[in-house]
């Protein structure tokens, strides 16, 4: 075994490990086992980080191999069902799994100092690991089954987040978030039946690469997938899970829901959807652009109006990651990397988002926006970091959530056809109404006279720990986005060359 | 012999074992109609081990008796069976003074309109001891 | 038609007319011992059919301790001796449902075996059948032994709730 | 690349790097803030002095930033004369303001992000001068918006700071949608993002016309946010709410002087394209009037100076229309002096007297002699007076319009020598009712226009002086006010406002290059003639009506001649109640109804199902609940009938 598929393995297995050792602590050792987790979670950080190292930097598009990761480690698990144990990394999934790795160490960082109401700390750290193994292997995973098998890993642990340490309604939202990704994760769960029993493989490098599903396959089969990943990123109009689990998970399952979970909705897309089945979802483009849209238009316009704190940053995740979609949507190299840039941007921006909200909501005991007022007066740091995350969520350029908004437009106005420019003329519209919404956020929330005593208005160190590689990773990833697309274009280029 | 005669007798007692567990409500009689039913099976089971015996001994396939084991098993089976069963309706008894299978509600009642209802099906056992023996 | 159809149409008419008297008769105590009646003629068709330890079985079991049971479970119910108007339901789903299963099963078995005879083969011997259960069947036979074990103290417990009672302040 | 172009790419770096300095620094070290801000500021001017000495032909230079698809983005430089000159005013302004905000925020608890955004402000402003790609110039340009927003909002005392911020970033975002569709289609349309190959693709006609006119009304949109253009010009004078200097640096000198530069520097595409010049010439000659009547009935002293700015800008936009680019950039800079001025110089008089409104104020020419004379100075230029430095660059506006063909041109030339009367008019009387006449106490009742004012502190403070750090940037910006006009006759400085010609000066710089970069048209700026009368005489107008009107009753407002359009003017033509009515009430009413119907529809589909599942199981489990024969007659009964369907069914019996 190369040093590669070790750190592979090793990205994988520390948090699974550590949410193991975790668990069988013994149970008076609390913070220790806070500690030890964190501790996993750095780990798998720190090996995550270092795949980058080992690549393959040899150019890879003379190959002629759509997907070409930078290694792969491949067992046979179950020959039988042709389910291979499959990872890999390329330049399409690196950034996601660093991201996922990072904002687990950050939220089990913050765990160590703070634990919401429900339940004893240790276990979140525990679930939060698990969490973390389902996104990164579903990330990793090279092969149909086992990326369904890691799919679903996340939901229960998700689930048991949301539903102990929550909000008021924690249980509706729970069961709400996970009866509606299993009513998605079922389709998938057909649609990779049908590809697998079409193909005989669940290779998903050789998926890739070959014609092995004659065209009603793959229509079949991406209207299946689209409707999961659709459900996981989520589309409108299949998106109102996420506003209540957003709003009532604990801050951390916030981060992680909108920094990566939503993400492996749009990896699917793009791994799975435009890799596996490019016929589907060159024929479903419209459809998906038109609802993309729809999503930036409606999720802008919900937030215009909306009253609630962490809600109003939940949709403003529709609209986020409709830009992300509309940029699939347009299959073109441009607005896949668009998408790209586009998830970590709003993992990074979203998670930093939460993570104030939920300091917010810690501090002044109400999330609604007609209580709150005149932070900057009672906080003006928190007050500042909120300016900020706001800014660029609302796609400041030069900020981490600009180069994916605008190159969706961009990607849509290539496409040429009037469809595609009316879309991307809408899109700059709801780019413009985020803006609205934002600054009415702001407004509401720092600006005017101090509404309500806050407890504790001041920063703790651990918070800032927590926030800074945030506030860092979206002002860098602003001025050089490159950092991450700059590995994703060939992949990314070669990906699309699929695309009839 | 002809195996018919007794699996029609095994059917028919099957069938009249059905309509009296239908039919009675009263629960001795109802477990009374279950042994009917027992019974038909038995006998279906000893005809079969006795047909096959006949005509498979010979190519000196299948084990004879099977059948005989089984219906022995079954009816000690029946006979733990109705130990069980007539403590429950012994029990029943205590608690409604009835041994009538009727009342007996399968699940919790719903949220009761009224309180009275509600307490008369709810069963209780101190009061259920008030019952004279 | 040979003897051995005779005799056991004859005990099947017993067995089938008791059946009936059992499943319909307004005494409970009669219906007991209509029982004995049906069950001692199903142990005659085993002794017809060769299987003479099923039918000790069923005499020594069924007769001498079920029926004594269920006769015993009248009298601590406090059945009326005598006919009661109330023992029954509506006969009509009974008879549909009833009348269907036998007589559905009887044409299922009158059109597989139409009037085909077999020959009997060794009459039955007990020790071959010993064997038998304790060879072939050992594993069910002992797990039998403990179904009978957990029955016995689970009537126990059943019918004597002070056995289980936290407080024991149920009156006895 | 030269050397040069590095020091370009540097010269943005500058302030930028002081601004994330400054940011780090805890809210109350203000001095090093202070010396942060000046620092970063200063630096810039001379790096870009440094530049402008050694510029003997323009340049660019790129280094490749990303690339999706086809299309890069690079963070490049295009530097030219022109670029320098407003740089060199960008970096003037903001020392000067960096100065002037140690004095004049000297009581703020929180200077430090202050000064940061100013710097990063400054910053941005000089990526949007610098920048050779269109998504670069972009970054500029919000950034500008975003820091703008900052610091209209900065005034915690202000309830109306925050509404202010948040229109004047939401109403130049509207008009940044077209922006970025015209830039999209710019780089789509040429294949690159980058100015000089835009450009190039442009004049080579390799843009379809359509396109090239859809594109360049949306960058027209965005133009017109930025430079506060009509219909898109309300945001300028709420944005007074923020601090003075803020008022100087952004709002009057260079931020709002963006679009104009951009509008210069994608010449080619507006002149390319069909109408659009017509566009923005009436959409110049519109402003013009508007703003500077607006000005007339305005109470707020900086709302005045707001709305001349709205005009003044207008009169950049109507050169630019009718393509006098050279006195369109020429215009920018003497504004840029002279309104920086007059915000500083207003700023001294509000802290004075402590409040915004004229009619608080009176007789300062003795209490400030110092800010007297110098904002006399920058008035008397913003009229046009000769021979400072308004006269020369409004004049050559002015003859351009007036020897040009076309209705475009004789509408721009009409709008604007009206304006020319109606600002001498709208200053003369600022002049009279701030500096001469009796000392008024600040709140004096009845006047209706008072609620307009953005601030009003009732309390009546005595009279101070002008700090010094405030009083040096007010006189050293004097002097460029006064003497800027004359460097039209300084044969060097033309050729430095005319545009390169986009196709020789393909991108980047070719060492040794022999031919020099000849300019787009050759044109002049300084017009000698008879016909220079013209517009002394309707300076002169001006000045009479407001001084006869003043003479009558020196304590009334002149602005009574206006009579029954006064509250007209004074609400800017009720242009804000109509964009509230039109825009912002029916897009708020939209959103909730999105909302509701979200909630209620899309939502109430989903729980709706979850709802109907749960109502179906009740269902069932009550035919389930039923006594045990029922059940048992269930059992058997589906039994029998499954027995029945195999046999029928199986038929293998």
């Amino acid at each position: 075994m190369s040093a590669g598929q070790m750190l592979l393995v090793a990205t994988l297995a520390v948090p699974a490990l550590g949410a193991a050792v975790v668990a069988l602590l013994p149970r008076r050792i609390e913070q220790g086992a806070r500690v030890t987790g964190t501790v996993a979670a750095a780990l798998a950080f720190l090996a995550s980080a270092l795949l980058y190292l080992g690549r393959d930097w040899s150019p890879m598009i003379a190959l002629g191999t759509p997907v070409q990761p930078w290694y792969q480690l491949q067992l046979d698990w179950v020959p039988w069902l042709n389910l291979q144990f499959h990872l890999g990394v390329d330049g399409i999934s690196y950034p996601l799994v660093v991201l996922t790795t990072l904002l687990t160490f950050l939220c089990c960082l913050f765990t160590i100092y703070r634990v919401p109401e429900g339940g004893r700390g240790r276990s979140l750290v525990a679930l939060l690991l698990v969490t973390e193994v389902g996104i990164v292997g579903t990330f990793l995973a090279f092969d149909l089954v086992l990326f369904f098998i890691f799919f679903e890993v996340v939901l229960l642990p998700m689930f048991a987040i949301i539903a102990f340490w929550g909000g008021e309604r924690r249980r509706h939202a729970a069961r709400k978030f996970a009866f509606y990704t299993l009513f998605g994760s079922v389709l998938l769960l057909v649609g990779v039946f049908v590809v697998v029993g079409s193909a005989g493989t669940a290779d998903i490098v050789a998926l890739t690469a070959g014609e092995a599903l004659t065209r009603p396959i793959q229509l079949t089969a991406f209207t299946l997938f689209a409707v999961a990943f659709a459900v996981k990123s989520p589309l409108w109009p299949l998106h109102t899970w996420l506003p209540d689990a957003h709003t009532e998970a604990p801050t951390v399952g916030s981060v992680i829901l909108a920094g990566v979970l939503l993400k492996m909705g749009t990896y699917g897309l793009i791994r799975i959807g435009v890799g596996v089945t490019p016929e589907g979802i060159a024929w479903a483009a419209p459809v998906l652009g038109v609802l993309a849209v729809a999503a930036i238009i409606i999720g802008a316009l919900v937030c215009l109006a909306q009253t609630e704190l962490k809600r109003l940053i939940a949709y403003s995740s529709v609209g986020h990651m409709g830009f992300v979609l509309l940029g699939i949507a347009t299959l073109s190299v441009a607005g896949l990397q668009a998408a790209l840039i586009g998830n970590i941007a709003h993992g990074i921006i979203t998670g930093l988002l939460f993570f104030l909200a939920g300091a917010i909501k810690d501090r002044a005991h109400t999330g609604e926006l007609a209580r709150l007022g005149g932070l900057r007066e009672n906080a003006p740091v928190l007050a500042g970091l909120l300016g900020f995350g706001a800014i660029a969520s609302l796609g400041l350029p030069g900020l981490a959530g600009f180069w994916g908004e605008i190159f969706a437009v961009v990607a849509a106005f290539q496409r040429g056809d009037t469809l595609w420019v009316v879309l991307g003329v809408a899109a700059a519209v709801g780019a413009a109404l985020t803006a609205a919404y934002f600054l009415r956020l702001l407004r509401r929330v720092t600006h005017g006279p101090a509404a309500l005593q806050l407890t504790a208005p001041g920063l703790t160190r651990p918070e800032l720990v927590a926030w800074s590689p945030l506030v860092l990773l979206a002002l860098a990833l602003g001025l050089l986005p490159a950092l991450v697309l700059g590995m994703a274009y060939d992949p990314v280029t070669a990906l699309a060359g699929v695309v009839p | 012999m002809r195996p018919v005669i007794p699996y029609v007798i095994a059917a028919l007692l099957f069938g009249i074992g059905v309509y009296g567990v239908l039919r009675r409500r009263h629960a001795i009689l109802l477990l009374m109609a279950v042994e009917l039913m027992l019974n038909a099976v038995n006998i279906v089971l000893v005809t079969a081990a006795t047909t096959v015996q006949a005509t498979l001994a010979a190519a000196g396939v299948g084990t004879p008796y099977t059948g005989h084991v089984f219906a022995l098993f079954i009816i000690v089976i029946a006979a733990a069976e109705v130990g069980v069963g007539l403590a429950i309706v012994l029990q029943l008894f205590r608690l409604r003074s009835s041994a009538a299978v009727d009342t007996v509600p399968l699940s919790d009642p719903d949220p009761p309109p009224d309180a009275a209802h509600a307490t008369a099906a709810e069963p209780d056992p101190p009061t259920a001891e008030a019952v004279p023996r | 038609m040979t003897v051995a159809d005779i005799l056991l149409l004859a005990l099947g008419a017993v067995a089938v007319g008791a059946a009936l008297l059992v499943v319909t008769t307004a005494h409970v105590v009669r219906a007991g011992l209509y029982l004995v009646l049906t069950l001692g003629a199903v142990a005659g068709m085993y002794l017809v059919l060769a299987a003479e330890l099923v039918a000790w079985v069923q005499v020594l079991i069924y007769v001498g301790a079920v029926v004594v049971l269920l006769l015993f479970a009248v009298m601590l119910t406090r059945a009326p001796i005598g006919a009661s108007a109330d023992l029954d339901r509506p006969a009509g789903p009974a008879m549909l449902i009833g009348g269907g299963a036998g007589l559905g099963l009887a044409a299922l078995f009158i059109d597989a075996y139409r009037w085909t005879a077999v020959e009997f083969g060794e009459p039955g011997r007990v020790g071959v059948l010993g064997e038998e259960i304790f060879g072939n069947w050992v594993l069910p036979f002992e797990v039998l032994s403990v179904l009978l074990l957990a029955a016995l103290i689970g009537a126990i417990i059943v019918s004597r709730p002070d056995i289980g009672a936290r407080n024991g302040k149920v009156p006895h | 690349m030269t050397t040069h172009a590095p020091l370009a790419m540097l010269l943005p770096a500058i302030p930028f790097a002081a601004a994330l300095v400054t940011l780090l620094l805890p809210q109350r070290s203000r001095a090093v803030a202070a010396t942060l801000g000046i620092a970063g500021a200063a630096g810039a001017l001379a790096l870009t002095l440094v530049l402008l000495l050694t510029f003997d032909q323009p340049y660019g230079g790129y280094v490749e930033l990303v690339r999706f698809g086809e299309l890069a983005v690079s963070f490049g430089v295009r530097v030219d004369t022109a670029a320098l000159l407003v740089a060199v005013a960008t970096g003037v302004v903001a020392l000067a303001v960096q100065v002037y905000s140690v004095s004049y925020l000297h009581d703020d608890q929180r200077y430090a992000p202050y000064a940061a955004q100013v710097s990063l402000f400054t910053a941005a402003m000089l990526l949007v001068l610098v920048a050779g790609d269109l998504i670069v110039l972009l970054v500029g340009w919000e950034v500008m918006g975003i820091c703008s927003y900052l610091l209209i909002a900065h005034d915690r005392r202000l309830p109306a700071a925050p509404g202010a911020a948040v229109k004047a970033f939401l109403v130049t975002r509207v008009g940044d949608v077209g922006f970025w569709l015209g830039i999209i289609l710019l780089g789509v349309g040429a294949g690159s993002f980058r100015i000089a190959d835009v450009l190039a693709a442009v004049t080579a006609g390799e843009i379809s016309g359509t396109v090239l006119t859809v594109a360049a009304l949306g960058l027209l949109a965005g133009v017109a946010g930025k430079s506060a253009q009509f219909p898109l010009h309300t945001w300028l004078p709420d944005a007074m709410a923020g601090p003075t200097p803020i008022s100087a640096l952004i709002h009057a000198a260079t931020m709002v002087a963006a679009g104009i530069y951009v509008v210069f520097r994608l010449y080619p595409v507006f002149s390319g394209a069909t109408g659009v010049l017509a566009v923005l010439g009436v959409m110049a000659a519109v402003t013009m009037l508007l703003g500077a009547l607006a000005a007339t009935a305005a109470e707020d002293i900086k709302r005045v100076l707001a709305w001349s700015t709205v005009s003044q800008l207008a009169y950049m936009a109507g050169a630019l229309a009718i393509g006098a680019t050279a006195a369109a950039l020429f215009h920018l800079l003497t504004h840029a002096a002279f309104k920086a001025l007059l915000f500083l110089g207003a700023g001294i008089v509000i802290h004075a007297v402590g409040t915004n409104l004229m009619s608080g104020m009176g007789g300062l020419r003795r209490a400030l002699p110092a800010t007297f004379w110098s904002m006399t100075i920058g008035l008397a230029a913003l009229v046009g007076l000769p021979p400072l430095a308004g006269f020369w660059s409004k004049d050559a506006i002015l003859y351009a319009a007036s020897g040009t063909a076309g209705w475009v041109a004789a509408l721009v030339f009409a709008a604007g020598l009206a304006t020319v009367v109606v600002t001498a008019w709208y200053a003369t009387r600022l002049w009279l009712r701030t500096f001469f006449g009796a000392p008024r106490p600040s709140s004096q009742e009845g006047s209706p226009l008072q609620a307009m004012a953005v601030s009003g502190d009732p309390s009546s403070k005595p009279v101070h002086g002008a700090p010094p750090l405030m009083l040096w940037p007010v006189v050293a910006l004097a002097v460029p006010s006064a003497l800027l006009g004359f460097a039209a006759f300084a044969e060097a400085f033309v050729p430095w406002l005319q545009t390169p010609d986009p196709v020789e000066w393909a991108g980047e710089y070719v060492a040794g290059a022999q031919a020099p970069v000849p300019v787009l048209a050759e044109q002049e700026l300084l017009h000698i003639g008879v016909f220079m009368v013209v517009p002394v005489a309707a300076v002169a107008l001006g000045i009479v009506l407001a001084w006869a009107m003043w003479r009558r009753d020196t304590a009334a407002d002149p602005a009574r001649l206006l009579g029954p359009v006064r509250p007209v003017f004074a609400h800017a033509f009720y242009l804000d109640q109509v964009q509230h009515a039109v825009v912002v009430r029916p897009v708020t009413a939209f959103a909730r109804a999105v909302r509701r119907t979200d909630e209620v529809v899309v939502d109430g589909a989903v729980e709706g199902t979850g709802r109907g599942t749960l109502g179906i199981g009740a269902l069932l489990a009550r035919a389930h609940r039923g006594a045990v024969p029922r059940a048992v007659a269930a059992v058997l009964g589906g039994a029998l009938l499954f027995g029945i369907v195999a046999v029928t069914l199986g038929g293998a019996w």
